[in-house]
């Protein structure tokens, strides 16, 4: 495809919200492009709208009626004079039709073709073709069963456990594990209609259900001129509901030759649907270094910036030089990682009441700096957290020599990050940094299952009692004092109480 | 002032009165001060120093100190003898209103008025930030009362199941 | 050396405030050691001390009463149960006497031997022991010269210009350019005086004045098994008044052979000191890859960020492994820089008011983060800037892929940092950013002379003058009617009214 | 209200009777929005949005946007009204005052009283910071008055020297 002649890309619109608008904003300021943000009337004051040269207000809070809608997101790069729009993920990155309309309307997608969003969309189509192009699957059903005991059928051919997955899906929603034919007619009946609330389908299929195999994943980028490469893996297992949590580069799992396997592979599988752009595609590993595709995100990933640490690339840098008809920078050669950077996504979940979702206003931000880590936030003082949206507010990034000294750094990034405002995740990450079982490297996608309840005990030894004691019980009798606008411990005689009391209250 | 601070149902006791600070009635030599303009409050003691960020809370502050987070009940002496002679507790027994943590759709209602539930038992679960969430009773006893049906849009705060719990 | 025995780190007092405390206290915190801070009464609130495990006040703002006395900080050091000492940069750092003071009281300095502190800080002394050890030195005196008269034989033999220099300096205190016999004698006063108030010391020696050679630096670590590593140069030729402004790794001017000669000679300058821990050799790059030795500085270099992120290292953790009797993780053979990163010291001096320090309240801080950004601050929202110290507040530092790479993201950067109450440096590294004699990477240390007055003329195009113009009158207009408390266009005769000015003013 | 607003010298009318917005007479649709507890404040026009970080000073704000920073003086129609039939202006006649722009020690001193000095002529070397900084006249004219000495001591707005501009 290199005589295709070179798209025009000099003011990008971006169709999201959060950290990866002001991630692609960055991107584009760093690459001479004019940056359109667009918000939804809950997302005014969201820093994206700050970053942007311009911001256009494309409805209500409700995704449905704002970040959802396919004609507000082309009217709007019309009305500012976009003439590219990237996707970021979630919303409608993954949307064939809306990566087809874009184009339709003369406008360049920063992302693969439809045609290869369509064909990794539909899960049993993709499983066909992963097959035909030799990238290992898992043993399953291969298309989608009409009924429990269809995938019944199925179970007994693979053995249980198995897992019911949507077939539409992506993400972790209409995934079901059933261990055993009793399970089965609940199980179909949740998938199903999760897939149906989900993605208006609620096809379902049957794969195997390995035996606690590790999320490892191929970070792909592929350009017109032919160069489809692997940049090397994600590890991310430390997942809960299929969420993924904390992700890292490289892998503990994967050394040079598996690496080169896992790519290869990666790579055929891209290549099997025409793909262009940055994509992702997701594998299981079981011990043995046997590996399975699992699935092909086409879009950028959350967890990308850890794959940019450690391989020294900019993957949104790459998605618009490749949307501009330019090739990629990257070498033909694999290229070796240097280091190893580790993700936590702080999101607006309180670790300890489940995960539960939490909205709030955030009055006091202070973000974690310093050598080797990275902040790409969606957040500032000043702003609200609701209940419409993903609930990731921001990704702390460590890179370090070694993987331990990523831990290390990840830690005390941490010990630094403040949020006021609302709970968050952030208690979690911390502890799992002290945690020997992630130490260790050796943990598979049943970490947060075998560990998480010890992981989020309440943790409170005697001289932490004792200090935020003193500290609550000071804080609170200022805040009396001075409500009160009194001396509390009598009339002054002279200067000298108050002074005290000045001083040991910390008023200046 | 005396006060009871109660953080993750541990008490410890903080004697404020003429300008020193005793802990269990123990003197200590503590300091808070505070970065003008944010909720940061430094507390120095001698050979130790520790930052939080302290917000006020219903009952008390919220501290956060290197990715932890402690919630602590601050009450007055006056207040918590007040307490003890109306025999206000928090213990488990009486009245527990389950309420919504946030807005969401009510998905499914796992329980019925008179059911004896376990502690953890699941009463409902909602659908917010695209997920689902299931809202568990924070005691065993029995359920009094379902407020809600599948289908309801529900704001933060709203009642959802009530269960009177084991004395 | 291999024999000493290793010294026990767990406690380190970091002698230091500011940005350079602060990343100390980070390194100590990613090695598992514990950070003791140090204030003086203006630094209670400073980011250092929240980020310390425990902090002692050492008296007064002046750092003559407090940063600056020893016995205090070998006091605090004490108290506080410390084992070893940090000492930064400025200060007390470059003082033989004070290393040797925290050795004999039973405490590990971290830096270099008090010997080679006092060997490279007499610069005679030094230029002498570097031309026995085979380093190119500048042609000059030699030792210091007893009046102007004799400055001028010296001068007479070289050729003019030339520059006076004070013999126990560095950091551009005491020196002077003299360009012919008629300055000479104002020069020399003045020198001499200058060197006096910074030194106590009045003695000044001459040297050769290069035409507009480049400030090139080379990275030094040595550790106690024999290993005396180069790590690659720094190029700091934007200085103002001999006070680096922006630096970057690796220089423009620099290739793989002139990095090694300069590195091997940089070594050959540390080994003839006993070089130990971190440290910097200065050279001047004439054209025709010719340079020569400038000074050693014996201590961490506000600048060595930029070598951390094109090679990968971490300075600081490497000097507190060689303090505690470890050996350098660096390999011996030359290391390959990867990438460009840049430096801007972001300082509280007017550009636009030649740079005069200026102090104030900080009441707001937006920090520059995503991709490719590093910050080191050392002020926070809430704090003041007064007039004791030195104006550095931060330095923001970006890596890319190449120069031009970095220099973008630079400029992307400082799009995004936001500082209020104080005027600092920033809008004249924003302009830097953008200019072509900055960006064709041919510059040496006459670039602020040559280009200073054109970077700092008033910039305003029509567009940006109507919109601040109009941002203002709004702002004006609503603290107006919000301090007034009434209805600015006439009593409101329904709610709508007043619906539309909350809309036009931004309230919520 | 109408506003004269002066930037860097240049001065733009800016009309804000009635809920509209004119610029030199010219309507403009531009909002200003306030990002709440910060002093970020969003600009949004068609087409653009522009963020600045404003805060007010003596006369006015300054505003700081990517990197810049701009002082903009924001006169009221009637003051400036005031203003002109006083005779007030901000020329380089009348007296200039010379003032400490931070604390510092006094070095050297470089004119007498009576010294006819060019605009840019050097007036005091102050130290603070440890960097000796010369301090000059903004303006062409003869000294009136010298008020430190070497040694002095001096803070933040102290008078140093007066110069009596030429009209």
């Amino acid at each position: 495809m290199a005589e295709c002649p070179s798209a025009i890309v000099k003011r990008v619109l971006i169709a999201n919200r959060g950290e990866i608008a002001c991630r692609i904003i960055r991107a584009c300021h760093e690459e001479d492009l004019e940056a359109v943000a667009v918000y939804s009337e809950a997302d005014r004051q969201s820093p994206h709208v700050h970053l942007a040269d311009t911001a256009v207000e494309i409805g209500p809070a409700p995704s449905k009626e704002s970040y959802l809608v396919a004609e507000k997101i082309i009217g709007a790069a019309r009305d500012a004079g976009a003439d590219a729009i990237h996707p970021g993920y979630g919303f409608l990155a993954e949307r064939a039709h809306f990566a087809q309309l874009v184009e339709q309307n003369g406008l360049t997608f920063i992302g693969p073709p439809a045609t290869a969003i369509r064909a990794m969309g539909e899960k049993t189509e993709a499983r066909r073709r992963m097959e035909a192009a030799g990238v290992p699957i898992i043993p399953g059903s291969g298309e989608a069963v009409a009924s429990a005991d269809d995938a019944h059928a199925v179970a007994q051919q693979v053995g249980y456990p198995i897992m019911l997955k949507a077939a539409a899906g992506g993400g972790g929603k209409g995934m079901r594990r059933v261990d055993g034919r009793s399970d089965l007619d609940s199980a179909f009946r949740a998938a199903t209609s999760e897939a149906t609330t989900a993605f208006g389908d609620g096809a379902v299929y049957v794969e195997k259900l390995l035996d606690r195999p590790r999320h490892v994943e191929i970070q792909i980028l592929a350009d017109r001129f032919g160069n489809t490469l692997h940049v090397g893996e994600r590890e991310c297992s430390v997942q809960r509901r299929h969420q993924k949590l904390i992700e890292e580069a490289p892998s503990p799992a994967v050394n040079v030759d598996l690496r080169l396997a896992m790519g290869e592979a990666a790579v055929r599988a891209a290549a099997a649907v025409g793909y262009l752009s940055a994509g992702t595609v997701e594998f299981l590993l079981a011990p043995g270094d046997v590996f399975y595709f699992l699935e092909m995100n086409t879009r950028l990933q959350v967890e990308h910036p850890v794959t940019e640490l450690v391989y020294g690339v900019d993957i949104v840098r790459e998605q618009l030089r490749i949307a501009a008809g330019e090739p990629t920078t990257l070498p033909g050669r694999p290229m070796r990682p240097r280091g190893h950077a580790i993700e936590c996504r702080i999101t607006s979940e309180d670790p300890f009441n489940k995960f539960l979702p939490a909205t709030g206003h955030i009055s006091f931000v202070r973000t974690p700096s310093g050598p080797g880590v990275r902040w790409d936030g969606g957040i500032e003082a000043g702003n609200d957290v609701g209940v419409y949206y993903d609930p990731l507010l921001a990704k702390v990034i460590a890179w370090g020599e070694t993987r331990d000294r990523a831990i290390r750094r990840m830690r005390r990034a941490l010990d630094e990050l403040v949020i006021v405002g609302v709970p968050t995740s952030q208690p979690f990450h911390r502890r799992v940094m002290d945690d020997a079982a992630f130490g260790s490297g050796d943990y598979d996608i049943g970490y947060l299952e075998t560990h998480g309840e010890r992981l989020l005990e309440t943790r409170l030894d005697d001289g932490a009692l004792e200090r935020a004691a003193v500290a609550a019980a000071l804080a609170e009798h200022e805040a009396r004092g001075a409500t009160c606008g009194v001396a509390r411990n009598g009339p002054a005689q002279d200067g000298s109480a108050w002074l005290r009391a000045a001083r040991l209250h910390g008023l200046r | 002032m005396r006060y009871s601070v109660t953080i993750a149902d541990r008490t410890v006791q903080v004697d404020l009165s003429g300008n020193r600070v005793l802990v269990e009635g123990r003197p200590v030599a503590a300091e808070l001060h505070t970065v003008p303009g944010t909720p940061l409050r430094q507390l120095a003691e001698p050979g130790h120093t520790t930052t939080f960020a302290m917000t006020r809370t219903a009952d008390g502050w919220r501290l956060l100190h290197r990715g932890e987070v402690w919630d602590a009940e601050v009450v007055d002496e006056r207040t918590r003898q007040l307490r003890e002679m109306t025999g206000g507790s928090s213990g488990t027994g009486g009245r527990h209103v389950v309420t919504a943590p946030m807005p969401g759709l009510v998905l499914r209602v796992e329980v019925e008025p008179g059911a004896e539930i376990e502690a953890g038992r699941g009463l409902v679960v909602l659908e917010a930030m695209k997920m689902e969430n299931e809202l568990t009773s924070p005691v065993a006893g029995a359920v009094t009362a379902v407020h809600v049906s599948p289908g309801d849009a529900v704001d933060k705060g709203t009642p959802l199941v009530e269960v009177s719990g084991e004395p």
